[in-house]
């Protein structure tokens, strides 16, 4: 029920054209008061708060349609962040975001290196030395660390001004419940991505014309096609993983698989999108490159496929005489 | 069916309670009955024949899984038998003696036989007293399938007379019977047209198999050849001319399981053994990757079971799985062999080195069997709206 | 071709003493000349206009390479146009402006021109005074060159009137002169007949360029509308109705070159450099992939020129080499984004960030510019003889 | 010259049904003694031993062939004997290998692991502590480390007997020597089983007919068939620069590529082939196993290409300030 309104909210509020309009330097304002106003960023708040007290599964259809959408603004962690938050804060104002990772340097000062939405946010969640910080943004030094309207930025906090900014959130959540959060949340936002983008594909295959009849019609096309909706079909398969009902926040293996197997997807898929649409594709006036440049940006984004496969390889091994198979099984039976 | 609705159609999906239970079961009779086996054997699973193994596995009331009770089949529901087949393959169980009865002859007797073949083949495969093989391929047939060119022909007395040959059948030479796809009118150019299916007994006159000694120095396949070999009336499965619609459902019974996921397996846990045992972690990336391709595979695979259970016949979807898990299988066997050479000094035990060069000289079968590459994407490519 | 002769044509060569010796020339300059850009700007090579460079190349003689010096050409062999063009690219230098006229437009008017067109147009591309562009695709043409729709039809008093559009033309906005190929008689029913090459002067009345904005902001490419543009007899090249055999021998010259192997080279040796300040050696592995791709490209890209020098045509071969080419520079591309995504926490300098960003997202063009992966496998497939 | 007259001897004396019957257990000697009597082995050698003093480039045309051929003994390794050993040496009777590696166990015990033909061997060339040895390989324990008709056997000495096995061959030679040679050889034995296993899928794709037509008039497997190709034409490529002329002794680098390239073909081209093939491909009776069983041995012998790329990078990243294009440049020009 919410994600029929939400597609239709995001139909309305979050067209190609207002995405592009935004990324070249509009107002993000309407865009976000709008979202505000719609109380879907409330949803896994506590019904007390104004929310829906929504789980995992719940929420993710409304995670993958930001993807979908390439909405360009940090709704996935405002919705994120309600369910990370003590129930009693009231919760802040502005766009918030999440930090991949948060450095002490040789200074005392604070670095958090590539954070999404990082030229954009007011309000960046990060943790360090085993505590969640809820950090003014605006405090922090932003050094843009992408291309054309990706609003990613290095932040970096001064060590004399860095207990001002920072408010600690708590101790209580395990250590490893941001990262996977951030994990869990750019999988979704990637399965929405890597959907737009096989459609997208798939319509052009079907009614573009070449030497006499429609692309889709050439062997060499319909098996890339068919390569790219099994990637897709095993990404997106990876993240309801991630989601299970009944659970408020991820939790990190599921997580680390569904991030690693959207990011390896992501590689794969925007290049047969690209390879089918041939020179159209890259142009900025046609939808694709509003989803393939997140597909690139999301792979990186808290840790490619590289960085998560590590962590789910290193998890298997130490597990002693555990078969691969009952490894899995018991993620997906937990 | 539009690209959304098919990516729609892997709808996440948990085993049900009673499967997961089912599980202890299994794993209870494979720690009792599973024979001793080093893993370069173990890894042969589908391809292992061992009657005693699968009349045991028979007395336990495991074979025939779908079929009624009152043939002597088990009646399990989709979901417990993707956990039986599941942890048949884990453990890499030489299953091929009664694989093709369960997953296919027995289901498709029961679908298009008549009461007197159901009640006399039915009992026999659920007792693995019965061992099937499929007679679908040709010598240059290739995937083409409907270019049958093997006939059968009415006798005059009644009968028919079968004379033509089949190949890459899985060890026809241990069968009693094969289900043979064979022209019953027309010409090979006639295609899908005039084929109908025949239950034929290997013993009888007529009837040659030659095995067929593969890359690997098994003889797991064979040629089957006919020479006038007499058929009763009652050899006839289905309907004549009906053929190639019950190959057809015969097919998608056989692409859509979870063992299109499972046959390097056996590998790739005697690969981590052998990490484990070293304290070797350098190969953590690979370890990670193949387990989350397994994790997505596994559960597309359930999600496909539970249309199976909903009684839907998810073609397109069971092809997608099936070219994603061959995909899967052959790289285990590509991978593991690389991550072996990364230290061309380390002394490597013998038995997995023999499962490794064992896995990657078979795997080219993995995406031959039940519909070759080509076959199955042109599968999704239709079900794309593409063809 | 038989098979054997197409792998057989591969003979490694070496570049010969003056070759190597015309590499420190090339240094010098460059070490003078290359403007300051940060790695994201020396990524954009192909595609980075810089007038001002391109004319100090050609002051130092070094545009118009393949011309003969009546022209104020180089008169440069194959070897040592390979040693230019392998340093500017690897350099990351702004070639653009010229890289078209010197490439193809230069060499298609000397091969086609009659002599009142070298005499003007060749020693103005030497000079970089004349820039060109190519009108080969059409809108909704793709691939498919054949189907132009573009038509120039005879006036009343003598000369053409040109209608229709092109697109995909690198750089339009910037350039004096496009040789579009365009329809003189017939219909695009009637495909690669009927179809002349003309010199179009893109600053006469009715000419229109829209350029496009790409992904990455960048505004390389464009459309070129004709509105009943009038064109002298003169801006004809070649014969009329020989546009597609002209076209044909054109692309073979855009084929051939080492650039197909170095699009990513600065991104890659930028990573080089971040590796080795980092002391990161966890990368070696792949970072030697690439280097040996590179090793085993640069060998086949010199055997290519070897057959250049000697004044064959390799049309296949330098298919092949082009499709492996493009290959592995996409592959460096999403292989060090993976890379980078190794280590969330890493603090990364920007500079690297954004030339990988920026490959990643423009290398899909590298393999569509000069035939798509589908064009190249088919032309290798008909020097195998499938075809 | 001598190249077709080795192709001559390989298709009279090692056919096909020659190689069958040696790896099903057949007599070798004959095989043995005809290359030995041919004077082929002694191509490396001086000329005042018999010899021709031929060059890297010279010999590789033989060394390929041997991989074409699928010879089943290790001429290849023979050939490569005459190059290492002192001159004045007298070139020990039987089938020579070399060992990958040497380690010296915890017991004084010497083991060769996965040394190629170790089960056929007589004497084993090995590297141990900066020397070079020849150890009777009789006097070792054998255990076979492949499966069907594989020689390959790990190899070891007891500490008692070493000394009387090993003879001391040279410190002369650079650290590497051995290392190399076994990467250059296996390298070009691939070049020969990959050439041999396109040609047959080459020629199977054009006469093999299927739903009416050849196969080879199937988009898709035109495009596997020129994929094919690609990487054939660059481990050759690779390994013809790991055997320039008037150099007698591969160099390390270019034969950490050139085994590199090729091995990471081997898998990819084995793996076509079969595909293109189908189930005819993986019978005895079909000569393609002859070729593909080889493509995964020999991937592994002496390293796979997760080894030499290893090799290859490190070296690189050692070289403070060098593009990859000098790096490559300035071993091809060496």
């Amino acid at each position: 029920m919410f994600t029929d309104a939400f597609e239709t909210f995001l139909r309305g509020h979050c067209t190609p054209a207002d995405v592009r309009a935004i990324e070249a330097g509009a107002s993000h304002q309407p865009l976000w008061e709008a979202l505000s106003g719609s109380g879907f960023l409330e949803l896994m708040a506590a019904e007390e708060a104004g929310g829906a007290w929504l789980d995992l599964a719940g929420v993710l259809p409304m995670l993958s349609a930001l993807g979908y959408h390439s909405v360009p603004l940090p709704a996935g962690q405002a919705i994120a962040l309600r369910s990370l938050l003590p129930s009693e804060w009231e919760v802040p104002d502005g766009l918030p975001t999440f930090a991949p990772a948060a450095l002490v340097q040789t200074d005392g000062s604070l670095l958090a290196p590539r954070v999404p939405f990082g030229l954009l946010a007011e309000q960046v969640l990060a943790q360090w030395d085993g505590v969640l910080w809820l950090l003014d943004a605006q405090a922090a030094q932003r050094r843009s660390c992408g291309i054309a309207h990706d609003a990613s930025a290095d932040l970096q906090w001064d060590a004399a001004h860095l207990p001002r900014h920072a408010r600690r959130v708590a101790d209580c959540c395990g250590a490893s419940t941001l990262v996977a959060w951030g994990a869990a949340l750019h999988a979704a936002l990637l399965a929405g991505a890597l959907t737009r983008s096989f459609e997208l594909t798939l319509q052009y295959g079907n009614e573009r014309s070449q030497f006499g009849r429609s692309i889709g019609k050439f062997q060499a096309i319909q098996h890339q096609l068919a390569v790219m909706a099994e990637h897709v079909a095993a990404a997106r398969m990876a993240v309801a993983c991630a989601f299970p009902a009944h659970q408020r926040v991820p939790a990190l293996l599921p997580a680390a698989m569904a991030k690693a197997r959207c990011s390896e997807a992501a590689g794969l898929v925007a290049s047969i999108a690209h390879a089918v649409h041939g020179a159209i594709g890259i142009t900025e006036e046609y939808d694709l490159q509003l989803s393939t440049r997140r597909l690139h940006a999301w792979r990186l984004a808290h840790g490619a496929e590289t960085h998560w496969h590590g962590v789910v390889g290193a998890a298997l091994l130490e597990q002693a005489d555990t078969t691969v198979a009952d490894f899995v099984r018991e993620l997906q039976e937990a | 069916m539009s690209m959304a609705t098919l990516l729609d159609h892997f709808e996440p999906a948990a085993l049900p309670a009673h499967a997961r239970a089912f599980r202890a079961e299994v794993r209870a009779f494979l720690a009792q009955r599973m024979p001793a086996l080093p893993a370069e054997r173990r890894a042969r699973s589908w391809l292992g024949f061992d009657a005693d193994f699968s009349r045991q596995l028979a007395a336990r009331g495991w074979v025939g899984v779908t079929l009624p009770r009152q043939y002597g089949g088990a009646e399990l529901d989709a979901f417990s038998r993707f956990v039986l087949v599941e942890e048949l393959l884990c453990a890499g169980a030489p299953v091929s003696a009664h694989w093709i009865a369960d997953r296919q002859s027995g289901p498709l007797i029961h679908k298009f036989g008549n009461e007197a073949q159901r009640s006399f083949y039915l009992p026999r495969i659920c007792r693995s007293e019965a061992f099937f093989c499929i007679g679908m391929s040709e010598p240059n047939a290739g995937s083409d399938l409907a270019s049958v060119g093997t006939r059968a022909t009415r006798g005059e007395s009644g009968g028919w007379r079968l004379n033509g040959r089949k190949i890459w059948t899985t060890n026809a030479q241990h069968c009693h019977y094969m289900i043979a796809l064979v022209r019953s009118c027309g010409t090979p150019a006639d295609r899908q047209q005039g084929l109908s299916q025949f239950i034929v007994d290997l013993s009888a006159p007529g009837v040659t198999v030659r095995p067929i000694t593969d890359l690997a120095g098994d003889a797991h396949f064979s040629e089957v050849f006919f020479d006038d070999v007499h058929l009763e009336d009652a050899a006839l499965i289905g309907q004549e001319g009906s053929g190639w619609a019950q190959v057809t459902a015969e097919l998608a019974f056989e692409r859509s399981g979870p063992e299109r996921i499972y046959s390097s397996i056996v590998l790739l846990d005697r690969w981590l053994a052998w990490l484990r045992a070293q304290g070797d972690r350098r190969h953590a990336e690979l370890v990670g990757r193949l387990a989350t391709h397994l994790a997505a595979l596994r559960g597309l695979s359930i999600s496909v079971t539970a249309r199976l259970a909903a009684g839907e016949s998810p073609v397109v979807e069971a092809a997608l799985v099936k070219e994603l898990g061959t995909t899967f299988e052959q790289d285990i066997a590509t991978s593991i062999e690389a991550a072996l050479g990364t230290d061309p000094g380390a002394a490597i035990d013998g038995e997995l080195l023999r499962t490794c060069a064992y896995v990657n000289q078979i795997c080219p079968t993995y995406s031959l069997r039940g519909g070759t590459r080509e076959i199955l994407r042109g599968v999704i490519a239709r079900g794309l709206g593409l063809r």
